[in-house]
């Protein structure tokens, strides 16, 4: 099948069309209905996964001409490689567990809600699979409607203010990014390229000056998208308002449209800007980790807490990527898909407590341990992933990225962000701590049943993944190195002859000598 | 040869999951319990198996590294999942799956009952597991692994009660202030690794590795960041100053995981990195008298506070966070060996004077029951006189506390006295050597008074229990007692491992077989502190003085606390009614929790909550939000432009025109 | 060539004049009529243009200014009678039900 | 001066006005039928009309790629002309199909409608495609005088009246100015005809005063039409107070006109200025983006909402017309045609949800619109996030033309400043989303009859809005072989 | 001063008093009549000019149509006298904005350069073929299209205004 990536993509459109002549009363039906599109999805997407070669390559590719008029051409052109092979099957595994998790959460408008979750689904795939900067684009905005739908009719008290500012936040970031577009195209047609396709553009020389401008403008977007201190204020406001399944994709999946987009577009187009923009990313990043980390501390929300939290790991995955080393990158990529799973399965558990008790707030709760033990056995695992314990998944990543941008320029940015390890631990376990533990005294909270199947059938696969991935990260890493390698070829600037070489790049060890150590002379007396 | 290493980490991961997974099904408390414990006997049984092996060895050859699987790999960034086999972790694994077993079996008898049992052992379990993967990680970062992995036991195990809030708190300071260590470690991992290859292109953490390239490390410099790195890791794990407050807190968990994780395997973890790493340390000097001078306070502080301390648990605890002190003071002054030396022998007494604790607890606990009293079962206050009804517990509580008082002939004494001697005669140091020796003989002093005092005050004179509970107190059932018998045995015997040189010559060349043991291990150590420090020669007639003067020292601390407690009760009184402040301070332990709440935990929750408030909240948002309502507000003027009444908006073309006209007629 | 800028002028000043009303005025009827004188004004320039020029172009554009001026007041007077017909008056003042 | 009369027949050529004649015809004949048509049954007019539209609209589409004139040079029939006379054509169908549902509601439903109709699009054609000022002028008050009668064609309503007698003097007054401009571009130059004027000012190097000024007025008389900042002010208040179908027919149609021959003049007779203008135009499509968008945001009335929209987006095709290149000029072309579509799609909604006396006609009374007529708000939906430029939406691709327009001629910050307020536009037109679906109905909705006109209305408005955005490919070649005969 | 110039000068300031009275006279009947005699004074610069066809279509279809449509129109509405609103903010602006447009005007009117073109209409011309002749020549065959349009322009206005001033529906 060579056309798998479009049938994954507009597998879930399949699914809307078909959810809109059921009648809205069968919600059973709808349920269904949208369950077995996002399996269906998931399982066309394996074949991708099993058939993927582990090579550098854009595979699965599919180009054919979509718009040509005036000086634009668009291509319908998709593919994947290592760097987006990962995200789309974060996609698609973690769309069924949404699709689930609102089974009985959401009550009203399931049609709607259904065909939302599906849309959105579309819009995700398409945005990770676009090798055409239009197309791209075209997906990245698409996500934003159902999201906004989602946020603002099935959210909390103040979800309109909420699904209003994450539509206007994101728009204002995506509006410029169009208009760097444009100018990328332009600059583009200068050179001879005719189409909008994002590998002709990898080979553009753009002078210094011009890269400035225009990854500025990428990098607003994405840095909104991530989103980035200072401007992650949308974020806290978006996950609270928004019903589980909401904050479960936003969180496992749409902020990574942000890092993703600095992967794939800001860096590898725009390699001297990333170059001079690195201090102040890396800046940022830290901020964000050391900021969010101190204000969740604090919150009262559960839910806002884990919002925080995320802004705060995806601190660490934006200080990875831009360390521009191998370790660095990988680990940054290793913690998106880190984050999809905990942050995820964190606001999954969030949602599983406030279907019961219909509160956020953790004074609310306390000595759940004894009536939940199950939900207790789960929560703790997902928090201790959420804070990088080693043997979960959370680990790998985070240490790699630390150990990345230790090694590149950002020594001392590692050097901070890696006291970020001890600020996960102090909000999420004084959250845990103050939720979980204790006594049980509040009446209501004595009478909550333990999760049920459906709930734990949820959270299995999350589990089970944050071990995999902690314990043998290998297979996912191999997938995406080669892809990362050319990343970082693309992006990297080597550094000037006269300026003082600290770092040697991409040491190969078994090709570069070794001083054998008995050669070396011993300080002896 | 050594292909079945993987097992010993296994076999404690398979009881985990069984009892994690299984055990709420399973609900029968012996076949729990002895899942977990034979679980831990089948490490040691593989463990002993792997010591005779190695010990067959030829003694250069005794460095095996078994590689499992890869871990990660990305860049020239790789760590694999593989176990390094020499004499040190040998022996940390004999003393964990050993001791572990012991206590697990104690537990069964000890936790009968509790709800959660299976919770209990699965966690003692996954303790274990993590434990040895700590001790037999062939990397910094496998390591770590464990490193973290018991970090995260001791909190589940410390927030055991997590219905109290003490516990969970307790559990939370252990696993944050654990946290802050690690930053250190992890840093010291990220520069070892990133200075290694950037310098010499060695791209590795594998202990093996690093150690046959120490050589091409300088002396000081980035090497003492490193270790300086490090050393935070260890202080945080092994509760040294500044980090040691989580360690008294710990006791909130139960008594065995007390004995286990806080007294004889987890918090030596630290001393083992150091030995682990000694080549690093040793090549700089400035970390060295970094740990020794850390290790020498934490051993003199912790001491005072020992003394006034009414909780037993809370005594031991502090005597553990002092002795821990002396195994860093020996680190410091590179006697590696000797700091080894001290972990093991203070293993065995330590654990056995938390479980020796732990019976009277339990005693005291039941016999407070049963007439209903809330008075606390854990302080010494209420107790005294328990000799007579627990025989058995009171001779092995007492065989440790000599040994722990280093009293000659006992584990302890030879172990500390190793100690002092190096302190005072290793020249590293210089002339810091008398303070140190000071530091270290004053804690002895000390160590040996609250131990005594603790006895004292448990065993002998009246029993001060509540009214008609002392005939309800009774010895523990032989489950407990039994590993208390085995520990107390190894408290005395475990220092004739160790024999100093100058003993074993008494006894016709005995030699010091830890010391031959161990040598591989820190040959390069050793050798570099060869190269480099001149040994002053010393006479035997000092040493001999010096092992002299400190028995003197643990008689009068003994002394001291018979005095006080024994025979005239009544002087503590007055003592601490004439130095109310003082005693105040010290029972408060110095107020150093309160000083680090209120210098770092405060300023923290009030920055979060100042930068939500205040930033996020106000700026941030109160940015975006300005702009919106400005827009808005703008909106709302602008609207009111658009009057409604036709000759203002002629007069807006008008004048839209005269303007245009006006501009390019201008122009 | 100086006659011609007279004409231009005087028509200028119509023009303005005309303007000055549509501005000031608040009867409906008497702005359209000011209306009318601009486009007198405009009239007047065209035909000095055209004489000028010596094409007749610009005076057709005047016949059909004239024309349109006529189909305009036709509705024009016609709309204000509907206005009046509700409001009672032709004042724009009372034009002001939609601001804002 | 003799007449050569067969001379004369030749270069006649009707051809070039056919769509003119057909609806001029199908105009008056619909006067007659109207008559005998009883009042009740006026909808058969709209069908009659919409046959003549078609037939009109079909004519026009014949004459694609032969670019005649006629009429000695006065008028033309070209790809310019015809893309601009489909889109009136459009703009007019759709007009006229949800006026016989709102007429009849509002009790005003006389015949005479349709033909005013049919006139102002021939006003409209004439703009496209007239080549003189006279015939540019002409069909400009052909156009307005239609339109002043259909503004205050509910005579019985204030509003109404308010909204006939203020567009009326306004336009009167605008068409002041237009037509001193055009005096003086005829003084400077000497003749009526662009292509003359073309040639003249073509030699001029520097560009005589007169002309420039004469320019410029003729500009603010186009800008009038199109509702530029500052000659904007009457927009609010006669759309609000026109009838509903009048308003969305006004908000389409003269604008595409007046574009239509605003292009032509300046492409064609003044490019030798562009300097000078092309500026200008920067000035104002800022300052119409901006004063539109802001005003917008605190309107409650949804048709005044969308007029200052529609101010709003006149200005992004100013954006278009300021770069003056073939990406922007292509992008005004394809811009007016799906705004037609989506515009008067979104006012078809409000003339359905409205109720008699144009009462609930604020966006509170779209509150609870989901879920009582789900389909009729996501098709609300879709007309509104294609006028805030979201993808997949026509109103994306126009606005993406626009912009990329402006980027290529290097009015980079113009891009920038459409695009911030293209993004500030987007919440205006969320809160009619959020008033559709995220309130519940403060009272019950009236049952809201979805006539077969309307129906197809909305239907063609939809795949209007939706089909372009996603293959845009085809409207937009077709877009760029209009303009490639005045550039 | 010839006297053509003179006559000019005369005809001017009626036309300027008598525009002025339109836009100050209190009572809309005094402005149309004052709008009628700009009007004539109109005609007179058309005579002036050669284009005598063009005064005649003056009269009868400024003065003569539309003033008597206006006329009939203020009467029918029975207007009275401006109702006097305060207003000078809005009266001193248009005054001002008024006297800029005029001085703008006249500086731009008199700096440009109106084309030089000399075409074949001269008086001799207009003398021999006549005014009326030589228009619709030229009207019926360069500018038959915009003669056209006017028939659907009034058409559309007369329909329109017979819409409008309908009586009220019932």
């Amino acid at each position: 099948m060579s056309n798998i990536l479009s049938v994954m993509t507009f597998l879930p459109i399949l699914g809307v069309l078909l959810l809109l002549f059921i009648p809205k009363e069968s919600k059973g039906t709808l349920r269904g209905v949208a369950m077995l599109t996002t399996i269906a999805t998931f399982a066309v997407s394996l074949p991708i996964l099993t058939g993927f070669q582990t090579n550098a390559d854009f595979q699965f590719v599919e180009n054919v001409p979509w718009i040509a008029a005036g000086p634009f051409a668009m291509r319908y052109n998709i593919g994947i490689d290592g760097i987006s092979l990962w995200l789309v099957m974060l996609t698609t595994f973690i769309m069924p567990i949404a699709v689930l998790s609102t089974w009985t959460a959401v009550e009203e408008k399931v049609k709607e809600y259904m065909i939302c979750l599906l849309l959105l689904e579309t819009g995700m795939l398409g945005a990770f699979i676009s090798l055409d900067l239009f197309l791209f684009y075209i997906f990245w905005e698409v996500m934003l409607i159902p999201m906004y739908f989602m946020i603002g009719i099935w959210g909390g008290k103040n979800r309109i203010y909420a699904a209003l500012k994450f539509f206007i936040y994101t728009m204002v970031g995506s509006m410029l990014m169009l208009v760097a577009l444009i100018y990328l195209y332009f600059l583009g047609t200068k050179a001879g390229i005719t189409d909008f396709s994002l590998l002709h553009f990898f080979d553009l020389k753009i002078d210094p000056a011009t890269q400035t401008w225009l990854f500025l403008a990428f990098a607003f977007a994405f840095a909104i998208k991530v989103p980035m201190f200072p401007l992650h204020t949308w974020l806290p406001d978006a996950h609270t308002e928004a019903p589980t399944a909401g904050s479960v994709i936003l969180a496992a999946i749409l902020l990574k449209m942000g890092t993703y987009g600095y992967v794939r577009f800001a860096m590898p187009l725009f390699p001297e800007a990333t170059h001079r923009f690195t201090p102040l990313i890396a800046t940022l990043a830290v901020i964000g980790i050391i900021y969010a980390a101190l204000v969740a501390m604090v919150q009262e929300d559960v839910k806002k807490l884990v919002a925080y939290s995320s802004v705060a790991h995806l601190g660490f995955v934006m200080l990875g990527v831009f360390s521009l080393n191998e370790q660095g990158v990988t680990g940054g990529m290793l913690q998106m898909l880190n984050h999809g799973i905990s942050t995820g399965a964190l606001f999954l558990i969030v949602g599983f407590i406030y279907e019961r008790r219909h509160t956020r707030l953790i004074t609310d709760f306390g000595g759940l341990s004894k009536q939940m033990p199950i939900f207790a056995t789960i929560f703790m695992i997902v928090t201790l992933s959420s804070i990088g314990l080693p043997g979960t998944n959370g680990f790998v990543g985070e240490f790699l990225i630390l150990i990345g941008s230790f090694e590149s320029s950002l020594r001392w940015y590692a050097v901070i962000a890696s006291s970020g390890v001890i600020f996960a631990a102090v909000y999420m376990l004084w959250m845990f701590q103050r939720v979980m533990f204790g006594e049980l005294d509040n009446p209501k909270n004595q009478v909550l049943a333990d999760l049920n199947l459906r709930e734990i059938a949820i959270m299995v696969p999350l589990v089970v993944l944050i071990f995999v991935m902690g314990v043998y990260p290998n297979p996912f890493i191999e997938k995406m190195t080669p892809s990362v390698m050319k990343v970082i070829a693309k992006a990297r600037i080597e550094p000037v002859a006269t300026a003082k070489v600290v770092v040697p790049v991409v040491a190969q060890p078994e090709v570069a000598p070794v001083q054998p150590a008995a050669e070396q002379p011993v300080t002896a007396h | 040869m050594f292909d079945n290493v993987w097992l010993i980490p296994l076999f404690p991961l398979i009881g985990f999951l069984i009892n994690g997974l299984l055990g709420k099904k399973i609900k029968n408390e012996t076949v729990i319990g002895s899942i977990g414990a034979f679980a831990v006997l089948c490490s040691f049984i593989v463990s002993v198996m792997t010591f005779l092996k190695l010990i067959g060895l030829p003694a250069e050859e005794r460095v095996i590294n078994v590689k499992i699987f890869t871990w990660i790999t990305a860049g020239h960034f790789n760590a694999d999942v593989a176990f390094l086999i020499d004499p040190l972790s040998c022996l940390m694994l004999l003393v964990v799956t050993g001791i572990g077993f012991l206590i697990h079996v104690y537990s069964i008898g000890y936790m009968h009952g509790e709800e959660g049992f299976y919770r209990f052992f699965a966690y003692l379990n996954l303790f274990v597991f993590s434990m040895l993967l700590l001790v037999t990680g062939n990397n910094l970062l496998l390591m770590f692994v464990g490193w973290e992995g018991v970090g995260l036991c001791s909190y589940l195990l410390i927030g055991y009660y997590f219905h109290k809030k003490s516990a969970g708190d307790a559990g939370k300071k252990a696993f944050v202030m654990n946290r802050v260590g690690d930053f250190g470690f992890l840093l010291g991992t990220f520069t070892l690794f990133w200075y290694m290859g950037q310098t010499n292109n060695i791209w590795t953490i594998q202990f093996t590795e690093l150690a046959k390239n120490a050589n091409l490390l300088p002396t000081g410099g980035v090497v003492t960041v490193i270790t300086l790195c490090f050393f935070l890791g260890a202080t945080g794990k092994s509760a040294q100053i500044p980090l040691y407050t989580w360690l008294p807190d710990a006791m909130e968990g139960p008594t065995p995981v007390s004995a286990l994780i806080h007294a004889a395997t987890m918090v030596t973890a630290g001393v083992y990195m150091i030995g682990r790493m000694s080549y690093l340390f040793i090549r700089s000097p400035e970390t060295m008298t970094v740990v020794a001078l850390v290790g020498g306070c934490t051993a003199l502080f912790a001491a005072t506070i020992g003394t006034a301390q009414n909780d037993i648990k809370r005594v031991l605890a502090y005597s553990t966070v002092s002795q821990l002190g002396y195994m860093f003071l020996a680190m410091g002054v590179g006697a590696f060996t000797a700091g080894i030396f001290h972990l093991m022998t203070h293993a065995f007494f330590k654990a056995c004077l938390f479980l020796g604790s732990g019976a009277v607890i339990h005693s005291m606990h039941g016999a407070l029951h049963h007439v209903h009293s809330h008075d606390d079962a854990q302080d010494m206050r209420n107790m005294g006189g328990l000799r007579k009804h627990m025989p058995l517990t009171f001779l092995t509580f007492l065989i440790a506390t000599i040994a722990i008082a280093g009293i000659p002939g006992f584990s302890g004494f030879f172990s500390k006295d190793e100690i002092l001697w190096q302190a005072f005669s290793n020249p590293l140091h210089g002339d810091l050597n008398i303070v140190l020796w000071g530091m270290g003989a004053c804690a002895a002093l000390l160590t040996a008074f609250y131990m005594f005092r603790l006895v004292f005050m448990t065993f002998f004179g009246t029993c001060r229990i509540k009214e008609g509970a002392e005939k309800h107190l009774h010895e523990s059932p032989m489950v407990i007692v039994i590993p208390l018998l085995v520990l107390a045995l190894l408290s005395i015997l475990g220092g004739y491992l160790g024999l100093p040189k100058l003993i074993g010559d008494l006894f016709g060349g005995v030699p010091n077989y830890l010391d031959q043991y161990l040598e591989p291990v820190f040959a390069n150590a050793n050798q570099y502190m060869l190269a480099h420090v001149h040994p002053e020669q010393h006479s035997h007639t000092l040493e001999w003085g010096m092992m002299a003067a400190s028995v003197v020292i643990a008689l009068i601390g003994i002394s001291i606390a018979a005095l006080l407690y024994l025979i005239n009760p009544e002087l503590p009184k007055k003592f601490t009614t004439a130095f109310p402040a003082l005693h105040r301070a010290v029972y408060n332990k110095w107020y150093i929790d309160e000083l680090y709440d209120f210098m770092i935990v405060n300023p923290c929750k009030a920055l979060g909550r100042f930068l939500w408030k205040g930033f996020d909240v106000l700026v941030v948002d109160g940015v975006v939000n300005g702009v919106a309502s400005t827009v808005m507000a703008f909106g709302g003027v602008i609207r009111y432009m658009q009057s409604g009444l036709i000759y203002n908006y002629a007069w807006s073309m008008a004048l839209g025109v005269v303007a245009i006209v006006a501009y390019y007629v201008f122009k | 060539m100086d006659n011609l800028t007279n004409y231009l002028l005087v028509s200028a000043v119509l023009f303005s004049i005309g303007t000055i009303g549509v501005l000031t005025r608040k009867n409906a009827i008497v702005m359209f009529m000011c209306i009318e004188l601009m486009l007198n004004a405009v009239n007047l320039t065209f035909v000095a243009l055209s004489r000028h020029l010596g094409n007749l172009d610009g005076q057709i554009f005047v016949f059909f200014i004239m024309t349109v001026a006529a189909a305009e007041a036709a509705v024009g007077l016609a709309l204000f009678i509907a206005f009046f017909n509700n409001r009672e008056s032709i004042d724009v003042d009372d034009a002001n039900l939609m601001k804002w | 001066m003799e007449i050569n009369v067969a001379q004369l027949f030749q270069t006649i050529n009707l051809a070039t006005i056919m769509p003119e004649i057909i609806l001029s015809v199908v105009g008056m004949a619909l006067l007659l039928v109207n008559v005998f048509v009883p009042s009740k049954s006026k909808g058969y007019l709209a069908w009659l009309s919409l046959a003549g539209l078609v037939a009109a609209g079909y004519t026009a589409a014949c004459g694609w790629g032969q670019n005649v004139d006629g009429f000695s040079g006065s008028v033309v029939l070209d790809n310019f002309a015809i893309f601009f006379k489909l889109i009136f054509v459009i703009a007019a169908g759709l007009a006229v199909l949800i006026s016989d549902q709102y007429m009849e509601r509002e009790g005003c439903n006389q015949g005479e409608l349709y033909p005013m109709v049919l006139f102002t699009t021939v006003g409209m054609m004439l703009m496209a495609s007239g080549t003189d000022m006279m015939t540019i002028f002409l069909g400009l008050e052909l156009m307005s005088i239609s339109l002043y009668v259909l503004a205050g064609f509910n005579r019985a309503n204030v509003k109404s009246n308010e909204s006939g007698l203020k567009y009326f003097l306004l336009g009167a007054f605008s068409t002041g100015f237009l037509l001193y401009g055009m005096a003086l571009v005829y003084g400077a130059t000497g003749y009526t005809r662009i292509a003359k004027i073309a040639a003249v000012a073509s030699q001029m190097g520097q560009p005589d005063i007169l002309l420039l000024i004469g320019a410029l007025l003729i500009l603010t008389g186009f800008a009038f039409k199109i509702a530029i900042v500052p000659f904007h002010m009457w927009t609010p208040d006669v759309y609000e107070g026109a009838p509903t179908p009048v308003t969305a027919l006004m908000s389409a149609g003269p604008k595409a006109a007046a574009f239509a021959a605003f292009l032509r003049m300046f492409l064609v007779a003044f490019p030798s200025m562009k300097a000078d203008w092309s500026d200008l135009l920067w000035i104002l499509a800022v300052l119409t983006m901006t004063v539109g968008n802001i005003t917008a945001l605190r309107q409650d009335n949804i048709k005044r909402m969308l007029a200052y929209s529609s101010i709003a987006h006149a200005g992004y095709a100013l954006v278009g017309f300021a770069a003056a290149n073939t990406t922007g000029t292509s992008g005004i072309l394809f811009y007016m045609l799906s705004y037609a579509f989506m515009n008067i799609g979104a006012f078809a909604i409000v003339v359905l949800v409205a109720k008699q006396g144009e009462t609930n006609g604020n966006v509170q009374d779209f509150a609870g619109l989901g879920h009582k007529r789900p389909a009729l708000a996501a098709i609300m939906t879709l007309f509104l996030f294609s006028l805030a430029g979201i993808p997949p939406t026509a109103g994306f691709i126009g606005k993406f033309y626009l912009f990329s327009g402006a980027v290529e001629a290097g009015y980079i910050w113009l891009a920038v400043i459409g695009v911030l307020n293209s993004a500030a536009s987007a919440y205006y037109y969320l809160r009619v989303m959020v008033y559709m679906y995220m309130k519940p109905a403060e009272e019950e909705f009236g049952w809201v009859s979805l006539t077969a006109p309307v129906s197809l209305a909305l239907l063609v408005s939809f795949l209007g809005t939706l089909i372009p955005g996603v293959v845009p490919s085809y409207l937009l070649q077709l877009a760029q072989a209009a303009v490639k005969v005045i550039s | 001063m010839d006297i053509s110039s003179i006559f000019f000068a005369i005809v001017t300031i009626v036309a300027v008093v008598s525009a002025l009275l339109v836009v100050t006279c209190k009572n809309p009947i005094n402005s149309a009549l004052s709008l009628v005699l700009t009007f004539f004074c109109l005609a007179t610069y058309y005579a002036m000019l050669d284009a005598p066809f063009m005064a005649a279509v003056q009269i009868i279809v400024y003065a003569g149509a539309i003033m008597v449509l206006i006329v009939f129109t203020i009467m029918l509405l029975n207007i009275r006298v401006d109702a006097n609103k305060k207003h000078v903010h809005q009266v001193a602006l248009g005054t001002v904005t008024g006297i800029v447009t005029l001085l703008l005007s006249v500086l731009f009117l008199t700096r440009g350069k109106v084309a030089m073109l000399a075409g074949p209409v001269t008086s001799d011309v207009i003398n021999q073929i006549g005014h009326t002749e030589l228009i619709g020549a030229v009207m019926f065959t360069d500018f038959l299209l915009p003669f056209e349009v006017t028939s659907i322009l009034l058409l559309a206005a007369m329909v329109g205004a017979v819409i409008l001033a309908k009586k009220k529906l019932s």
